[in-house]
C-alpha cells in the first residue's frame, strides 16, 4: 500500500503493538494528538491510554522513565519531538540505557526506542535542524538508524523495536513525504507516488547493520545516509558519475563489508552528511574506510557535510549540503 | 492488603473537540479579595497565596483590594495601548506567514496582559529572559516594531543576521534576552544572571519566564534551587495559559497542586494571579521587583492565562481543543478588561477606543512597510551567507575561515 | 525603592571545624506525637506532615502514637540483627579496603535503620532502586553477604564482572536495580518501573531511592512530575543525611522549606521521618507502600538522618565538619535506640546483644573468608578481559569481536 | 616553583582571581573544602564567599547560572567534578553557551570555562574515568582543552578564562601527581621532581590552538593529549623509533598547521586516545590527516584507543591503552 514516511512509521507502531502488548508508545503531543508529525496517530484510540500516552516536557524524564519501563520487562519506544530537544535527555541516555546491560553484568537490560525527527530542510532554524547522529555513535550500547524511505523506515523501526538493546531511531524530517534530493525550488514527487512508498501492510524487519548498494557503478563510492542519500544521487547523476551510492541505514553497527567491498572497488569515496564537520560521523567513515582500504585509495576520502557553525535560518540552502557542493567535490574526488 | 492490579492514571481535560467547554471546577476568587503579605514576610507565612488568585479588576471594571496599585490613568492607557499593538502586530505578522513572507509565527493573543504589564514594573538594566509568547516585553518596553519585523522577516537588517527562526528576538539594550528554542533553558540563566548581579553588588534584576508545560523541564528544578540557595534577585514567571501544543495543564502538574505550590519545597514565596488582569500583573510583578531588589530573593508568579490563539503557525487547535473554549474562559479577554476598567474611571470610551486601534493599526502598517522595502524571507536581500561563519566565535578560527571559503566567500 | 547593593547569599551550615556542634536550631517533634493520616487521604490535607518528623521510639526505648506499627518481637529483633550485620559488613569492608583489597568503599554508618526497615516492607516482586548508601536493602533482604563482597573485590564471582565500582551492586531476584554512579538518574527510573507495573495491570510498587544533595538533580524534578502526573506506585525516599560530600544539606533546599515539602507543589502526599527509628520508618514506608499498592499513588519520604562516616573511603571529614557532629546528633544510633526498645520490651539484654554481635562478626568474617578465597582486586582471579567486551549488547557486532581479538582474546 | 599540576591549576585560578574581580568560581564541594582534587584550595578564604562558592549538586544548573552569569558580563570558571558527570549539562553546553553568540547575532556571548577531571586510570569505574572530549569538539562554537602538564595546564587556564567565547578544559586526573605513562606497576616521578612541574608564579597564558611538539623524529608522527602524550613517548622509546610526538593541548581549535607539517616529513602516523574509538576524536584526526596528506602517506593511519565499551573496573589495564599495544601498533604503521 502506498504510504508517507510518517504513515510507515505510524503503522510500523501499530503493528508492532498489535502483536506484542508489552508494547508502549509516549512522548510529548503523541497521544490524543497523535504526534505533531502524526507518526503515532490514531494509537491512543487504538491501544487505549496506558499503551499510548502524552507525556510532561521533560525529555529526561520521557528516557528516564523509559529505561525504568524496559528494566521491567515492557518494551518503550518514546518519541523525542524534535532531535534537537534530546540533550536534556543526554544523561540517561549515555549513562544510563547504554550501559545498564554491561554494568549489571547482564542482570537488568534496557530494551527501548528513542524515535526523533532529524535533519534540516524545512526553515526550522537552528532547533528544528540538527542532525546529532555522531553524539550517539560515540556512546557504547547504543545502536543508531537512520532510514532514507518509508519501506525500510517501517522495516527498521520494527526492527529496533524487537532489538534487545537500545536504539536510536533518526528520521529525517524533510523526507516525511518524499524524496527530498537538494533542489529546493523543485517539486518532491510524493512518496505516494514513488516505488519506495509502496509498504508491505504485513509485518516486516529489516535488519539493523545492513546498508543497501542503492546505485551501482564503478567511478567512484559515494556513502550517505538519510535525506543525503537523494541529494546524492541527484548530484552523481547531474555530473555524470556511475557510482556505487550506499545508504548506510544503520551507523552503529556499521555494514564494513559492504562499505569495504566497494571502496575497493572503486578506489574513491566520497562521504556526504547534513551534521556540522568536525567531528560528524563521516570523520569515522573516512578513518575506518582510511584502515581497511588505504591501499587501494586512489585520492583522498572527501567529506561533504553541514559547515560547522550553527543551522542558520534563512540561509538554510546555503548550509544544506546542495547538489552544487555535492557535484563540485564529486569532481575533486575523481580529478585529484 | 488490596491486590487489585494497578492501572495508569493518565490525566485528561475538561473537554476535547465535541464537548462543551466546561469551567465550573476553575475556582476564581472574587478580585480584591486575596490578601497582600509584607514584602519582608517569610515564604512559609504565605502558603496560602499559592493557592488563591490575585485580582485586581471587577466585572464591572473596577480596581479593588489591596494589590490596587498606583497607576494613573495614562500610565494605564498607554498600557492598553501597549496590548492593542500587540494584538494588532501578531495579527499582521500571521497574515504575512500566511502569505509565505516568513516561515514562522507566533502570537500570544489573550496573553498580552502578562507580558505588558511586567514589563513596566522593570528598570533599565534589569533583563528579561523570556520565551516566545513575551513579545508584549518588547512592545511594552518601546522597542522598535520595525525591527522586530526584520526579525521575523530574516531580512538584511535582521539584528540575529538571518540565523534565528521568527520571533526568537534578542536585544540587551531593551532587556530582553536572546530567546531559545529549546524550552526552559532561560529559567536557570535568568538566576544565574540575578546572582551575577548580587556578586557585582548591583542592584540590577532579572525576570524568567517559562509556559505551564515547560514548568516539567529540568532547568525549571534548577532555577528553583539555585534561586532558593543564593536567594538571587529574580522573578520566576510561569505563564500558565492551560495548554502546551496539544498537551493540557494538567499533564504537568499533580493534581491537587498549582504551578506556584512549587516554590513550598524552597521556600520561595509563590503567588498566583489573574493573568488577564492587567492591574494585578502590574502590582504582584512589582511587589515582587521590590522584594528582589531590596535583597528578600527570588518569587514565584503564576500567571493565570489562556493561549486564545493556536500555539504556532504550525498548529490547528481545533483538531484537540473544545470549539469555543476560548470564549469560555472564565477570566476574559485582557484588553477588554482594561478597556472597561478606563471607561469605569471615565478617562477612555468605545469612540476613543476605536480611534486608537485605528492608530495602532496604522503605526503598525507603517512598521512593515518599511520593513518589507528591506526584504521578507522570500524577497531577497537576505543576510550573507558569510553571515553564518561570523559570530561562531569572536575570532573566526582557520577551519571556519577554510569552509567559508569553500562556500564562496 | 531601595536601592542598596545586592549581595549574594550563600547559605552555611550551623558548624565547622573548630566550632562547638549545635543542632538546637532542629526543630523534633515528641515521639508519637505526629498525627496519621488515613492511606485515602488527599495530599493537600496533609501538608502539615512534611513539616512535622514521625517519631515512635522514645528517650527511654518504648513505641507510641499512631504510627505504631504490629511488628512482632522476632520482627524487631530481626531488624536488630540486621542493622548489626550491616554495621559489622561495612567495618570490615573498611578495614578491606584500607588493606588494598579493593579500591574503594562507601558505608552506611548511622543510617542503618533506613533501609534495613524499609526493605522488610516490600514484597516478592518489588524493585528497590538505590543509591549507594542503602547496602540495607540488600542485608535485610537476605541477599549473600559474600557475594556483596565479590562485587567488592571485583573477583572472579562477581555478578557484575568486575565492571563496577565496589557496592554498585545489583541484582534483579533481589529486588535490587543496579546502581549508577551518576546521582540521582534512578529516581525517575523508579517511576518509569512503577509506570510499567501499573501498565501491565500487576501489583507490584518500586522504591526511589535519593540523597539530600541529590535532590537538586533534574532527575528528581523529571520523577516528581512522572509520579504525580501518572500517579505511580512508588515511593519516593530522600535520605537526608545532613551531608553532600563536604557540601551541608541547606545547600539543596530553600531556607523555610523540607525536601518533604517538595511534594506540595505536585500534590504527592509527603511526610518526614527519624530515620533512626527503625519502627518509624517501617510504619511509615508500610503506609506508603499501601497507599502505593492500592492504587493511591506516590508518598515522598524525607527520612531524617544523619552521616556518621565520611562519604566514602576517598574523604576525611574531618576537614569540613566540626569534631564531635556525630555525637551532638539529636537523633541518636539506629542500633542503640531499637536495641533499648528490645530491652525496654523485655525480649532483649545486654548479654544477648553481645553474643548476637559476635554471632554477627563471625557470619560476616565467614563471608569475607569465601570471598577472599575466590579473589581480591589485587590478588588476582578476577573477571576476564573479555568481559569488557561482554554485555556491551546482547550480541556482540562485528567491531567489537575485533577488538576483542585485538585485545587478544 | 615546583608545583603539581593541582597546584598550577589552582594558582592560575588564584591569578584569574586577583587581576580580574569579574572571575568568579563555583561548583560541587569547590567552596569550603577548595574541591575534591583541591584544584580550588583556599580561594574561598581568600576572595570570599561570593567569588568561591558551593554549588547544589545539578550540573545543568552549575552551567546554566554560569551562561547566565557570562551574559551579565562577569567571568564564571565552574568545575564539574568529574568528566563523566557533565552529561545533565549537555543541553545547556551545546543549545546555550555554544550558540549564544551566533543566535543572538552577537548581542549576547558566553565566555565562561568548564573544567572537569578527565579519563582514567585511578580505578575509578565507568563513572571516574571517562573521555568525552569528541562530544563536544563536534559542537560548532565550543572550544576543546586538554593539558599535559602543570606549566601548560596554567598557562591554558588563564588563556580559557581570557578567552571570549566558552572553553571545556579537561584535565587528565591521571596526571594530577605526574606524569603516568601508563607502566601502573611502576612508580612515577611527582611533578616536584619534574621540569614540566616547575611553573613560573606569574602571571603568563599559553594559546589556545597550538599544539607542541614534545618530540622530534623522522620515524613516524604520533599525535597524543593528556595522559597519552607519556604513553606514547614511553611506548616510543620502548619500541626504539624517533618520532614526532605531539602533544595536541587544544583539540579546537586544531593546529593543523604542525600536523600537516609533521605527518608530511614522515609518511607515517598514529593517533592515540583513552576515549572509545569509534567517532572518538581520532577519527577527525584521521579524516582530516587523510585529507591534507594523502599523497604523502606511506601506510595507514592507526588509532589506538579504549575499546568501544564502557570503561571497567577490574579490568582497567586492559582497557586503557598500554605501552605494549601502543608499541605493537606503533610497529605495525612502521612495518606496513
Ligand atoms: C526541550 C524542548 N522540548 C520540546 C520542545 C517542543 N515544544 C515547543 S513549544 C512546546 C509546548 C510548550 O508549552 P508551554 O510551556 O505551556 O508554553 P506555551 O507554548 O503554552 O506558551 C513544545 C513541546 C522544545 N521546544 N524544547
Ligand atoms: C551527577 C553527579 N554529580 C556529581 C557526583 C559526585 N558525587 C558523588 S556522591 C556526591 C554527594 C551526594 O550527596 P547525597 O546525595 O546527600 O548522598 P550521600 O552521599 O549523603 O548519601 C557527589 C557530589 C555524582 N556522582 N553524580
Ligand atoms: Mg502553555
Ligand atoms: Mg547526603
Amino acid at each position: 500500500m502506498r504510504m508517507t514516511m510518517i504513515e510507515a512509521i505510524q503503522n510500523a507502531h501499530d503493528l508492532a503493538m498489535m502483536q506484542d502488548d508489552k508494547v508502549v508508545v509516549f512522548g510529548e503531543d503523541v497521544g490524543f494528538f497523535g504526534g505533531v508529525f502524526r507518526c503515532t496517530a490514531g494509537l491512543q484510540e487504538k491501544y487505549g491510554k496506558s499503551r499510548c500516552f502524552d507525556a510532561p516536557i521533560n525529555e529526561l524524564g520521557i528516557v528516564g522513565a523509559a529505561v525504568g519501563m524496559a528494566a521491567y520487562g515492557i518494551k518503550p519506544v518514546v518519541e523525542i519531538q524534535f532531535a534537537d530537544y534530546v540533550y536534556p535527555a543526554y544523561d540517561q541516555i549515555v549513562s544510563e540505557a547504554a550501559r545498564l546491560r554491561h554494568r549489571s553484568g547482564g542482570d537488568f537490560t534496557c530494551p527501548l526506542v528513542i524515535r526523533m525527527p532529524t535533519g534540516g530542510g524545512i526553515f526550522g532554524g537552528q532547533t528544528h535542524s540538527q542532525s546529532p547522529e555522531a553524539l550517539f555513535t560515540h556512546v557504547a550500547g547504543l545502536k543508531t538508524v537512520m532510514p532514507s524511505n518509508p519501506i525500510d523506515a517501517k522495516g527498521l523501526l520494527l526492527a529496533a523495536i524487537e532489538d534487545p538493546d537500545p536504539v536510536i531511531f533518526l528520521e529525517p524530517k524533510r523526507l516525511y513525504n518524499g524524496p527530498f534530493d537538494g533542489h529546493y525550488d523543485k517539486p518532491i514527487v510524493p512518496w505516494k507516488k514513488h516505488d519506495f512508498g509502496d509498504v508491505d501492510t504485513e509485518y516486516y524487519t529489516t535488519p539493523l547493520g545492513k546498508a543497501k548498494l542503492v546505485e551501482e557503478g564503478p567511478d567512484l563510492t559515494i556513502i550517505a545516509y538519510g535525506t543525503m542519500v537523494y541529494v546524492a544521487q541527484a548530484a552523481a547523476k547531474e555530473a555524470e558519475l556511475n557510482a556505487d551510492i550506499i545508504d548506510l541505514r544503520s551507523l552503529v553497527p556499521l555494514d564494513m563489508e559492504t562499505i569495504i567491498a566497494s571502496v575497493k572497488k572503486t578506489g574513491r569515496c566520497a562521504i556526504v552528511h547534513e551534521a556540522t564537520r568536525t567531528s560528524g560521523f563521516g570523520a569515522e567513515l573516512s578513518a575506518v574506510i582510511q584502515e581497511n582500504c588505504f591501499y587501494h585509495l586512489e585520492t583522498p576520502i572527501r567529506r561533504i557535510t553541514g559547515w560547522d557553525t550553527p543551522y542558520p535560518h534563512a540561509q538554510e540552502w546555503d548550509y544544506f549540503p546542495s547538489p552544487e557542493r555535492l557535484i563540485s567535490d564529486f569532481n575533486k574526488v575523481m580529478e585529484d | 492488603m488490596v491486590t487489585e492490579p494497578l492501572k495508569l492514571h493518565v490525566p485528561e481535560p475538561g473537554c476535547r473537540p465535541g464537548d462543551e467547554p466546561d469551567f465550573s471546577d476553575f475556582e476564581i476568587p472574587k478580585a480584591g479579595e486575596t490578601r497582600k503579605p509584607d514584602l519582608k514576610d517569610d515564604a512559609d507565612t504565605m502558603r496560602d497565596m499559592a493557592f488563591s488568585i490575585v485580582r485586581v479588576l471587577t466585572k464591572d471594571g473596577e480596581a479593588v483590594g489591596p494589590w490596587l496599585a498606583d497607576l494613573s490613568p495614562d500610565k494605564l492607557k498607554s498600557g492598553l495601548i501597549d496590548m492593542m499593538k500587540m494584538r494588532a502586530f501578531d495579527s499582521r505578522m500571521l497574515a504575512a506567514q500566511r502569505m509565505g513572507k516568513t516561515s514562522f509565527y507566533i502570537q500570544c493573543l489573550g496573553e498580552e496582559a502578562v507580558a505588558c504589564a511586567a514589563q513596566t514594573v522593570l528598570q533599565q538594566g534589569d533583563m528579561n529572559f523570556p520565551t516566545y509568547r513575551q513579545s508584549g516585553l518588547l512592545i511594552a518596553s518601546g522597542y522598535p516594531m520595525q525591527t522586530m519585523m526584520n526579525q521575523i522577516y530574516s531580512n538584511a537588517a535582521d539584528p540575529n543576521k538571518g540565523r534565528q527562526l521568527p520571533t526568537m528576538y534578542s536585544s540587551k539594550e531593551y532587556g530582553f534576552f536572546s530567546i531559545s528554542g529549546n524550552l526552559g533553558t532561560q529559567f536557570i540563566q535568568a538566576v544565574g544572571w540575578a546572582m551575577a548581579s548580587a556578586i557585582s553588588g548591583d542592584t540590577k534584576i532579572a525576570t524568567a519566564w517559562i509556559g505551564d508545560g515547560a514548568t516539567s523541564v529540568g532547568d525549571f528544578h534548577a532555577a528553583m534551587v539555585f534561586a532558593s540557595t543564593y536567594r538571587a534577585p529574580v522573578i520566576l514567571n510561569v505563564v500558565n495559559n492551560q495548554w502546551a501544543i496539544s498537551t493540557f495543564q494538567g499533564m504537568a502538574r499533580g493534581n491537587s497542586a498549582t504551578f506556584a505550590a512549587r516554590g513550598h519545597g524552597f521556600g520561595i514565596p509563590a503567588l498566583r494571579v489573574d493573568g488577564n488582569d492587567y492591574l494585578a500583573v502590574y502590582a504582584v510583578t512589582k511587589w515582587a521587583a521590590e522584594r528582589a531588589r531590596s535583597g528578600h530573593g527570588p518569587t514565584l508568579i503564576e500567571h493565570v492565562t489562556y493561549r486564545a490563539g493556536g500555539h504556532s503557525t504550525s498548529d490547528d487547535p481545533s483538531s484537540y481543543r473544545a470549539k469555543g473554549e476560548s470564549t469560555a474562559w472564565p477570566l476574559g479577554d485582557p484588553i477588554e478588561r482594561l478597556k472597561k476598567h478606563l471607561i469605569f474611571l471615565g478617562v477612555w470610551s468605545e469612540k476613543r477606543h476605536t480611534q486608537a486601534k485605528a492608530q495602532v493599526l496604522s503605526e503598525v502598517r507603517e512598521a512593515q512597510k518599511a520593513a518589507e522595502a528591506i526584504g521578507t524571507l522570500i524577497s531577497g536581500n537576505a543576510p550573507s551567507t558569510r553571515d553564518i561563519f561570523e559570530d561562531v566565535f569572536e575570532t573566526m578560527p582557520p577551519n571556519l575561515i577554510r569552509q567559508r571559503k569553500e562556500a564562496g566567500y
